[in-house]
């Protein structure tokens, strides 16, 4: 299947380089063009050139191809004209006020003019998509906008889960957890171009990113907790280390953009108005299980209420016989290992670069405070808020600008929800 | 300039009025080039770009018989402000040109220091049309063509392609606003219709939105002008039926690389790209290999060079290192004259008082009275099966038109 | 030591008690706070639910009730902290329902917490300062040129001083108030709302793991503040501190008050004793012959005590 | 190797233009973070304010320099309310995500193609800058001492730089040790107890924010001056984790705190940066290429920051005392 | 738990001497002249043969250089129910947390049935028997007063069940709010849960830090009962109070602490009666 396409896009290619490559530019100034309708070729049609002094430069017809000329004498400003007139029946200008262009045309170069036809009735009035850019492809685009808002959401959700975890148990707001979702996205890769497949790697990358993060608390946070090290304190210290670790993937692996050796550039697939891929629906199945699952254990496993209670009070946990080092440690493992997972994920459905996760980590810390610092089921609903709400609001605003569409919605929603959407108020008195 | 040399601390008083300084014999060259940041992929190819030339220059005997210096310093991006540490510390070391900065935003933010020091900003790739009437005391020259010119051959070629419906998807910042902006001027003059123009932000994480903002507007060609988030629109594109195969994609000088170990095969086959500069030959690119055998990629390698090369011949012309002498015989050395095409070849003329017009490995490199190349070869490129891009035709253009 | 006359003040708080009913509600000659309906729910819990209640100038009104009674959160509601879903109430005849914490103790009306908030990295006297009011130096373009403040803050300092010295603080005066241990912490909270010189001051159980000996000492000072006239509403649930300086009892149970009276009235009530004071009340709890002995020993020192006196 | 140039450099970068803009940007955080305990990982966001509302006066409207100054106080007075007003009744650590957020809305507006024509999109904005030059007393040529010397018109940035640096140190000094600086020293530790002392902890908040604002406002003058351009990439959010880095480095809730901090953090930074160029270029370093110096040296900052936290978590100046009562 | 037979505590000779402290000797205390003072160490000695658990010349406290503890001893002995009683900030809480391996003991020992548990994990502690109800901050408030008591029983997940019943017979108002948040309760049904915490795990030795602060008068009796019933039924109790009164009254012996170190330590009986400890550390207000 996938080789077919392959020979089929190759031979396309082929045929635009054949079609392309001998007709190129020839010397001296002239101007030229192809009448097509619908791909086919309209001949016959009268094309004539003035120059801005409105002094007749030449006319030419169409040939079978479609294809005509004027030379003109000099470079200069010229004013090419297409008699609608004779046109054949059947066959419109697209732009029924633009069957003349006045152009510029350089020294030594061919000018190329296009003047697109339609089949006769579906001409419109000027410029614009006009009334066929109607209500049904707004509802598809929406639908795919909200389709591609749920995968980012999901993403994000997956990420903020390991910040909102370690910093509901530890109270750190971890400024290097984008890292930690390249570091699991590059583990990936090592092991990718080491010859195992992606299936393969990323499990393995997981694992390995849970053991980092189970070292990272062990011979770094942990013995920084001990020596007293304050929250903010270890807040910053982990700016360091964002950086610290970012450039250092930079130093390693180096600027560039990294694929994955499967699954590049997979072909899209339709589903009603939505196009995907394969592998986005595999990410997103992933992703949702492991969130359910994680959400779940953290819900009704002793492990995950003693998590809980670990962030409320360390000092009283210990007091209860929690081995609150030990919860640490595992919380630290897992919610790197999720980053890991997320930051393979991200390689998989996007691409690998030494900035991949600091690009997401203003949209995971937005998802966390937007659900409710520290509470891991706010975590999931805010990412999705803000994925859903990056991606859509590009209706209204420039994509450039989408980002800020998803920071607007989080001031607005604490602006009501002071706490989050999940989060509680705290008991005053 | 020369940082071991025991001359007095006079080539660079600053102020407005071109200072007649003498330069201190020995040339020195600072390169400001991106090792860190967004443009850290295009560092290496630009840094090889110069060391090859002061190796053959040196090679060849050096600039007033000594040989040139060259530091190399980081131009990060424009988030870090570490440009301007870097220049502080290149006019420290009393550099005579500043190669860089890549990106024409960070050229903007150290332009009025270097060019107040007297010091000659010469950039291999800022192509934002600004710079052309930039106050910039006729210290500021570029190798690498403006915006204008290409975007001017990208959009023919889309209008020759027949497409009548073109969507422009390109980089917020000034390379990108600036190119997409004379696409689209040249699209919609030979018919065409631009249908829609995205600007994306770099940093963002996807670019689902962005293109299903393409798709909606249905057209039948994209002017992609992207660094390296190519590698990431494409499968999005794919992914939203606005493949190669469905729908005509063009590249610019930002994107067109070799993506051989990016893609699987036959993903770009039949996008066609235009490139500023004449076709760097296997020959030249070999030769850069040999300064960085990891370079994958060779964008604005041969401008680099050609900067750097221009520079040495200029101070030669004006026998004097200062960067106001230099500037000073730029203009002279690239046009009207006996042609040569490298260092030695060209010293050689200069040394029997001729007149010279180096041709670079970029192209003609003739500079214009505001220092940019007056006429500039594009070239149109088009990929294959294996991802990788070949000419099709060169096209050599005039930068006012 | 504590003097047992009775004062001029308490004379006059007890005269305008004397002739009330001991009915929940009952309207008091000259209230400083009235309370009309307050109602405050959490999800489907009632927590206050006050029909009517008064609180009587220059008395010392106790507010007691068991625990979860509603009684914080009744505070909570008077003082800003929290809004009442329904009622209103009114401080020397002026409306406070709706007005923000801080107003609230502007016009007058100070609380403390139950559960301490020790301002940890100011120091102890800082802490102290910063209960005064009306401070010029708290307004930022005069806070710049110190000649503007430093008169005012110098009395107030000593003010500061006098106080702490009364709540036994002084020796810490200049630790950081983070470092203080629990009861430490009370005391500071209490001398700190003091330093707002309010008309009235509510304290969220104030003697709760204060050491008894300093209470009693304690109970002498927040009965001279009656004598300066200050009014004083708390909550506590040591029976002994209220029988001994409350005026007035008012008992909450479920969120209602359920009964008002004299506090030897109030401890006789069977509704009280089986809601709230239980077997305690006067009954010896368990080992019989440690009462005894404990019950000498009071009548020993008391004996002393009214010797000396 | 050239130890006289890197030592040169380190110098002049610890009292030149970067430390100037550092400090004064970190004076602001301190107000917000140091004294008040507000997480305000905004400050870029006050910084671009400043440095646009002086540009876009006199660069977009052509109105003179003055204005411009005007413009960029009362901008970030602005930016300040309308921050303020969502903000600061949430808790620290949420505080912190929208500030970042906050600053983030102003860069990627300030950059939008949409306001291009009064902003400069991402090209930003020059040639604001004559009116200050302008009243330049130092005429063309080099000034300093021994090898540290800078030319006339960083002479005039860091006159009035360094002068500005000291005016807020003593603001900054006569507010915090009088009782309004006590009471922002409340707040930062607990709002409920101060407001049931009879304070209006939401105004307090404001004004420390509106304070730390028009000081961070400054520094944003001073950044786009000292370039004589604006863009709005200089003022994304690393400015702000630098200028918390020179907070910390120096120690907050101690008046010179961002003075030193700014100026060992430039002088560090430099000296290492140039130290490692000036290795690699001399062959000195050979396991590493040209390409990896900015890398490795980012590395370095980020480990001096993790060391520096780690081994001195009060900074220079700080009190070890009050960082001890921090720990959870 | 079985008795240790020979316990090998060290002979006070053996103690290490805080190096940035004066000797013990140089610093008793003034009030000497009582019957019930602390002159030397040898009542300790002597009495803590045996000892549960027992602690010897600690010194410990928070900030660097100043200590809290400063020298204090102490010792249970199985089956006993002693107080600790004293004036705000002598160090009370600072002792139990030392005991508990909250707080960083500096110098001195801690033994626990013969096994040196000096500076040993709280967890670890749990699970060798011990119980703690802090003095502040003693709920989890995210968690419901449910997952508060099943934290209670970490170790012993399965006794859960049992144990919740125990707890909310004593406490009925917590069944009531089972699903309730701890942090959104009032401040005596806070020091429920605390207490009711501490229940779930059948410990047998109990550090109690002011169990009855805040507890309306009935639950006050209440928690003296309880804690009288569970030292009857073989726990170990320590007792931390300001309800001195109380405390002294059911305990079997009694510790006055002052300034980081012992005051005075007799029976209960004595403690209530002695007229120095009445004035200084009792009042006179009660008269119940
Ligand atoms: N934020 C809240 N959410 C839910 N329930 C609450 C909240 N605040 C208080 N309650 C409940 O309201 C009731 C009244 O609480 P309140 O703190 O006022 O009691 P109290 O009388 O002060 O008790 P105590 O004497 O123990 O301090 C309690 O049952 C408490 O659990
Ligand atoms: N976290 C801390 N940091 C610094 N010093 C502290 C800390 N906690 C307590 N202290 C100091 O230790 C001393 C003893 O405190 P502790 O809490 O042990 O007293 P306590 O006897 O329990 O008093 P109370 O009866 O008031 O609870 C106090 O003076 C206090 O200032
Ligand atoms: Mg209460
Ligand atoms: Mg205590």
């Amino acid at each position: 299947m996938r080789s077919a396409v392959i020979a089929f896009t190759a031979f396309l290619g082929g045929l635009i380089l054949f079609l392309a490559a001998p007709t190129a530019w020839a010397d001296g100034e002239a101007l030229k063009g192809t009448l097509q309708n619908q791909g086919q070729p309209v001949s016959g049609v009268k094309i004539s050139a003035v120059t801005d002094s409105n002094a007749p430069v030449g006319d030419a017809t169409s040939d079978a191809k479609g294809e005509w000329s004027i030379a003109v004498p000099k470079p200069g400003t010229y004013k090419v004209t297409l008699d609608a007139k004779t046109l054949p029946s059947g066959v419109a200008l697209k732009f029924k006020d633009r069957s003349s262009l006045t152009l510029q045309v350089y020294e030594g170069n061919v000018r190329n003019v296009l003047f697109p036809l339609v089949s006769a009735g579906a001409a419109n009035q000027g410029g614009g998509q006009g009334a066929d850019t109607n209500t049904d492809t707004v509802w598809d685009e929406l639908a795919q906008l909200l389709f591609d808002g749920l995968a980012l959401g999901l993403i994000i959700a997956l990420g903020a889960l390991g910040i909102s975890l370690i910093f509901g148990t530890t109270g750190l707001t971890n400024f290097a957890h984008g890292e930690l979702l390249t570091i699991g996205a590059f583990i990936a890769y090592v092991f990718n171009t080491a010859g195992l497949h992606l299936l393969i790697a990323a499990p393995l990358a997981v694992i390995v990113a849970a053991g980092f993060g189970y070292g990272q608390e062990r011979f770094f946070w942990g013995p920084l907790r001990r020596r007293k090290t304050g929250l903010v304190s270890m807040m910053i210290i982990s700016i360091g280390l964002a950086i610290f670790l970012r450039y250092l993937l930079l130093f390693i692996f180096k600027g560039e953009n990294l694929p994955y050796e499967q699954y590049v550039a997979q072909d899209g697939i339709q589903l009603g108005p939505i196009s995907t891929t394969p592998k986005g629906l595999v990410a997103m199945g992933v992703e949702i299980v492991v969130l359910i699952l994680v959400g779940l254990a953290l819900m009704f496993t002793r492990l995950g209420k003693a998590t809980r209670a670990v962030s409320d009070n360390p000092a009283l946990a210990a007091s209860s016989g929690i081995n609150v080092d030990r919860i640490i440690r595992i919380v630290w493992a897992a919610g790197t290992a999720v980053a890991g997972l997320a930051g393979v994920l991200l390689g998989t459905t996007q691409i690998l670069n030494y900035q991949m996760g600091q690009q997401v980590l203003l949209l995971m810390f937005a998802g966390v405070t937007l659900g409710g610092l520290g509470t891991a089921f706010g975590a999931l609903v805010g990412s999705l808020v803000v994925g859903i709400f990056v991606q859509v609001s590009t209706l209204w605003i420039p994509p450039e600008l989408k980002t800020v569409g998803a920071l607007v919605v989080l001031i607005l929603v604490l602006l009501v929800r002071p706490q989050g959407i999940l989060g509680r108020r705290e008991r005053i008195g | 300039g020369g940082e071991e040399s025991a001359a007095p601390a006079t080539s660079a008083p600053a102020s407005s009025s071109a200072p007649a300084a003498k330069g201190d014999g020995v040339l020195t060259i600072g390169a400001l080039l991106p090792q860190t940041g967004d443009l850290a992929f295009l560092g290496p190819p630009e840094f090889a770009g110069v060391k090859l030339a002061v190796q053959e220059i040196n090679a060849a005997g050096g600039v007033l018989g000594k040989p040139v210096v060259e530091i190399d310093t980081d131009s990060g991006d424009t988030k870090t402000d570490i440009a301007s540490q870097s220049v502080d510390k290149l006019l420290q070391q009393k550099a005579d040109t500043i190669i860089g900065a890549a990106s024409s935003g960070v050229s903007k933010t150290v332009i009025d220091k270097i060019t107040s020091a007297g010091v000659v900003h010469f950039s291999p790739a800022n192509t934002s049309p600004e710079f052309t009437t930039y106050n910039d005391k006729g210290l500021y020259f570029r190798t690498a063509p403006s915006d204008v010119l290409q975007g001017r051959v990208l959009g023919d070629l889309i209008v020759q392609d027949g497409s009548d419906s073109v969507a422009i998807l390109n980089r917020q910042d000034s390379y990108g606003n600036g190119l997409a902006d004379e696409v689209e001027k040249s699209v919609t003059s030979g018919g065409g219709e631009v249908v829609s123009k995205t600007a994306y932000d770099p940093a963002a994480a996807d670019f689902s939105a962005d293109v299903a903002k393409i798709k909606s507007s249905n057209p039948k060609a994209i002017a992609l002008i992207a660094f390296n988030e190519t590698t990431k629109i494409i499968p999005e594109l794919k992914k939203q039926g606005l493949g190669p195969d469905k729908v005509k994609i063009y590249f610019v000088d930002g994107n067109l690389a070799d993506y051989s170990s990016d893609f699987p095969k036959g993903t770009l086959a039949g996008i066609k790209g235009t490139l500023p500069g004449a076709a760097s030959s296997d020959d030249f690119k070999k030769k850069l290999l040999t300064v960085d055998p990891e370079l994958r990629d060779y964008s604005y390698a041969p401008e680099s060079y050609d900067a750097t090369t221009l520079t040495a011949l200029a101070a030669e012309a004006a026998k004097d290192d200062s960067g106001t002498a230099i500037a000073s015989k730029l203009v002279e050395v690239s046009k009207g004259g006996e042609k040569c095409t490298d260092f030695k070849a060209c010293l050689d003329l200069l040394k029997a008082g001729k007149d010279i017009d180096y041709d670079g490995v970029s192209g003609p490199v003739e500079f214009s009275d505001a220092g940019d190349p007056s006429e500039a070869t594009i070239g149109i490129y088009q990929y294959g099966d294996d991802n990788k891009y070949k000419n099709i035709t060169y096209l050599k253009g005039n930068v006012a038109g | 030591m504590h003097a047992e006359t009775v004062s001029e003040k308490k004379a006059a708080a007890l005269a305008a008690f004397a002739t009330l009913e001991t009915e929940p509600g009952v309207a008091k000659p000259d209230p400083i706070l009235v309370v009309d309906k307050v109602v405050r729910r959490f999800g489907g819990l009632t927590a206050v639910n006050v029909d009517h209640m008064e609180v009587q100038r220059g008395s010392i009104t106790a507010l007691i009730g068991p625990n979860g009674a509603g009684k914080t959160t009744f505070f909570n509601q008077l003082t800003g902290f929290d809004t009442a879903d329904e009622g209103d109430w009114t401080f020397n005849g002026r409306s406070l329902r709706g007005v923000p914490a801080h107003r609230v103790a502007r016009h007058g009306m100070v609380r403390t917490f139950q559960l301490t908030k020790a301002l940890s990295k100011l120091t102890v006297v800082e802490n102290m300062r910063l209960g005064a009011q009306n401070q010029r130096g708290e307004n930022f373009f005069r806070s710049l040129i110190p000649g503007f403040w430093r008169g005012q803050e110098d009395e107030i300092t000593e003010r500061a001083e006098e106080l702490l010295e009364r709540f036994k603080l002084d020796a810490k005066r200049d630790d950081f108030a983070g470092s203080l241990s629990g009861g430490q912490r009370k005391l500071l909270e209490m001398a700190r709302a003091l330093m707002v010189s309010p008309e009235l001051v509510m304290l969220d159980e104030p003697m709760a793991g204060v050491n008894p000996a300093l209470t009693q000492s304690l109970l002498g000072h927040v009965k001279a503040l009656r004598e300066e006239g200050m009014t004083v509403l708390f909550v506590e649930h040591d029976m002994d501190m209220v029988r001994d300086i409350s005026d007035w009892v008012i008992v909450m149970a479920q969120g209602s008050v359920i009964a008002e009276g004299p506090p030897d009235t109030i401890m006789a009530d069977h509704r009280v004793i089986d809601a709230y004071l239980g077997a305690h009340h006067d009954a010896p709890m368990s080992v019989e012959e440690a009462e005894e002995q404990l019950q000498e020993a009071e009548a020993e020192i008391e004996a002393e005590i009214e010797e000396k006196a | 190797m050239d130890w006289n140039l890197i030592f040169t450099r380190a110098i002049e970068a610890g009292i030149g233009t970067e430390a100037v803009i550092y400090a004064l940007a970190a004076i602001g955080l301190n107000i917000h973070f140091g004294y008040t305990g507000l997480l305000n990982f905004g400050q870029a966001g006050f910084v671009a304010v400043g440095a646009y509302g002086l540009a876009t006066m006199i660069a977009t409207f052509g109105l003179p320099f003055w204005v411009g100054v005007l413009t960029g106080i009362a901008g970030a007075v602005v930016f300040a309310l309308l921050l303020g007003i969502p903000t600061l009744r949430l808790r620290a650590d949420y505080l912190a995500i929208v500030t970042i957020a906050a600053a983030e809305i102003v860069r990627l507006v300030v950059r939008s193609i949409a306001l291009q024509g009064t902003f400069g999109g991402t090209d930003g904005l020059e040639a604001f800058s004559d009116g200050f030059y302008s009243m330049n007393p130092y005429g063309p040529g080099e000034y300093g001492i021994g090898p540290i010397g800078f030319d006339n018109r960083t002479m005039w940035v860091l006159t009035v730089g360094w002068v500005l640096v000291a005016v807020f140190c003593v603001l900054v000094y006569l507010a915090m040790n009088s009782p309004w600086g006590r009471v922002l020293k409340a707040i930062r530790e607990d709002e409920d107890a101060v407001r049931s002392l009879g304070k209006n902890v939401f105004s307090y908040k404001m004004q420390a924010l509106v304070f730390g604002g028009v000081v961070g406002a400054f520094a944003g003058f001073l950044f786009a001056l000292s370039r004589a351009a604006t863009q709005p990439d200089l003022f994304s959010t690393e400015l702000t984790f630098y200028a918390y880095t020179v907070l910390i480095l120096g120690g907050a809730a101690r008046v010179l705190g961002p003075v030193i901090g700014a100026a060992l953090f430039w002088l560090l930074l430099i000296l290492v940066k140039t130290g490692m160029e000036e290795a690699v270029n001399h062959q000195v370093i050979t396991f590493i290429s040209v390409n990896q110096v900015g890398a490795i040296n980012y590395m370095l900052v980020g480990l001096g920051l993790v060391l520096l936290l780690i081994f001195r978590p009060q900074g220079i100046l700080g009190d070890k005392r009050e960082i001890a009562l921090d720990a959870r | 738990m079985s008795e240790p037979t020979k316990p090998d505590t060290p002979e006070p000779e053996d103690i290490p001497q805080p190096e940035d402290a004066a000797t013990p000797e140089e610093r008793e205390p003034e009030a000497a002249e009582s019957a019930a003072a602390v002159t030397d160490r040898s009542d300790h000695v002597a009495g803590a043969q045996n000892a549960v658990l027992r602690a010897d010349e600690l010194f410990a406290g928070y900030v660097p250089g100043v200590n809290i503890l400063n020298g204090a001893d102490l010792y249970v002995k199985k089956g006993e129910l002693i107080g600790i009683i004293g004036p705000n900030g002598a160090g009370k809480s600072t002792l139990l947390k030392s005991l508990f391996g909250l707080v960083n003991v500096r110098s001195g020992t801690i033994t626990l049935n013969g096994e040196d548990i000096t500076n040993l994990k709280s967890h670890a502690l749990v699970a060798r028997g011990v119980g703690y109800v802090p003095q502040t901050n003693n709920v989890f408030p995210s968690l419901t007063i449910e997952e508060n008591l099943e934290m209670g029983a970490f170790q012993v997940p399965k006794k859960f069940k049992e144990r919740f019943e125990f707890v909310c017979e004593i406490f009925p108002a917590l069944k009531e709010r089972r699903r309730q948040r701890a942090g959104s309760l009032s401040g005596g049904e806070r020091q429920m849960v605390a207490m009711g915490r501490a229940l779930m795990t059948e410990p047998s030795v109990l550090l109690l830090d002011e169990p009855s602060a805040g507890l309306s008068p009935k639950l006050q009796d209440l928690v003296f009962i309880q804690a009288q019933q569970i030292n009857k039924a073989g726990v170990t109790v320590i007792m931390v109070e300001q309800n001195a009164r109380r405390c002294l009254q059911i305990c079997h012996r009694g510790y006055v602490l002052d300034q980081g170190r012992n005051a005075y330590m007799a029976s209960g009986k004595d403690l209530i009666n002695d007229p120095k400890v009445i004035q200084l550390y009792l009042g006179t207000l009660a008269r119940a």
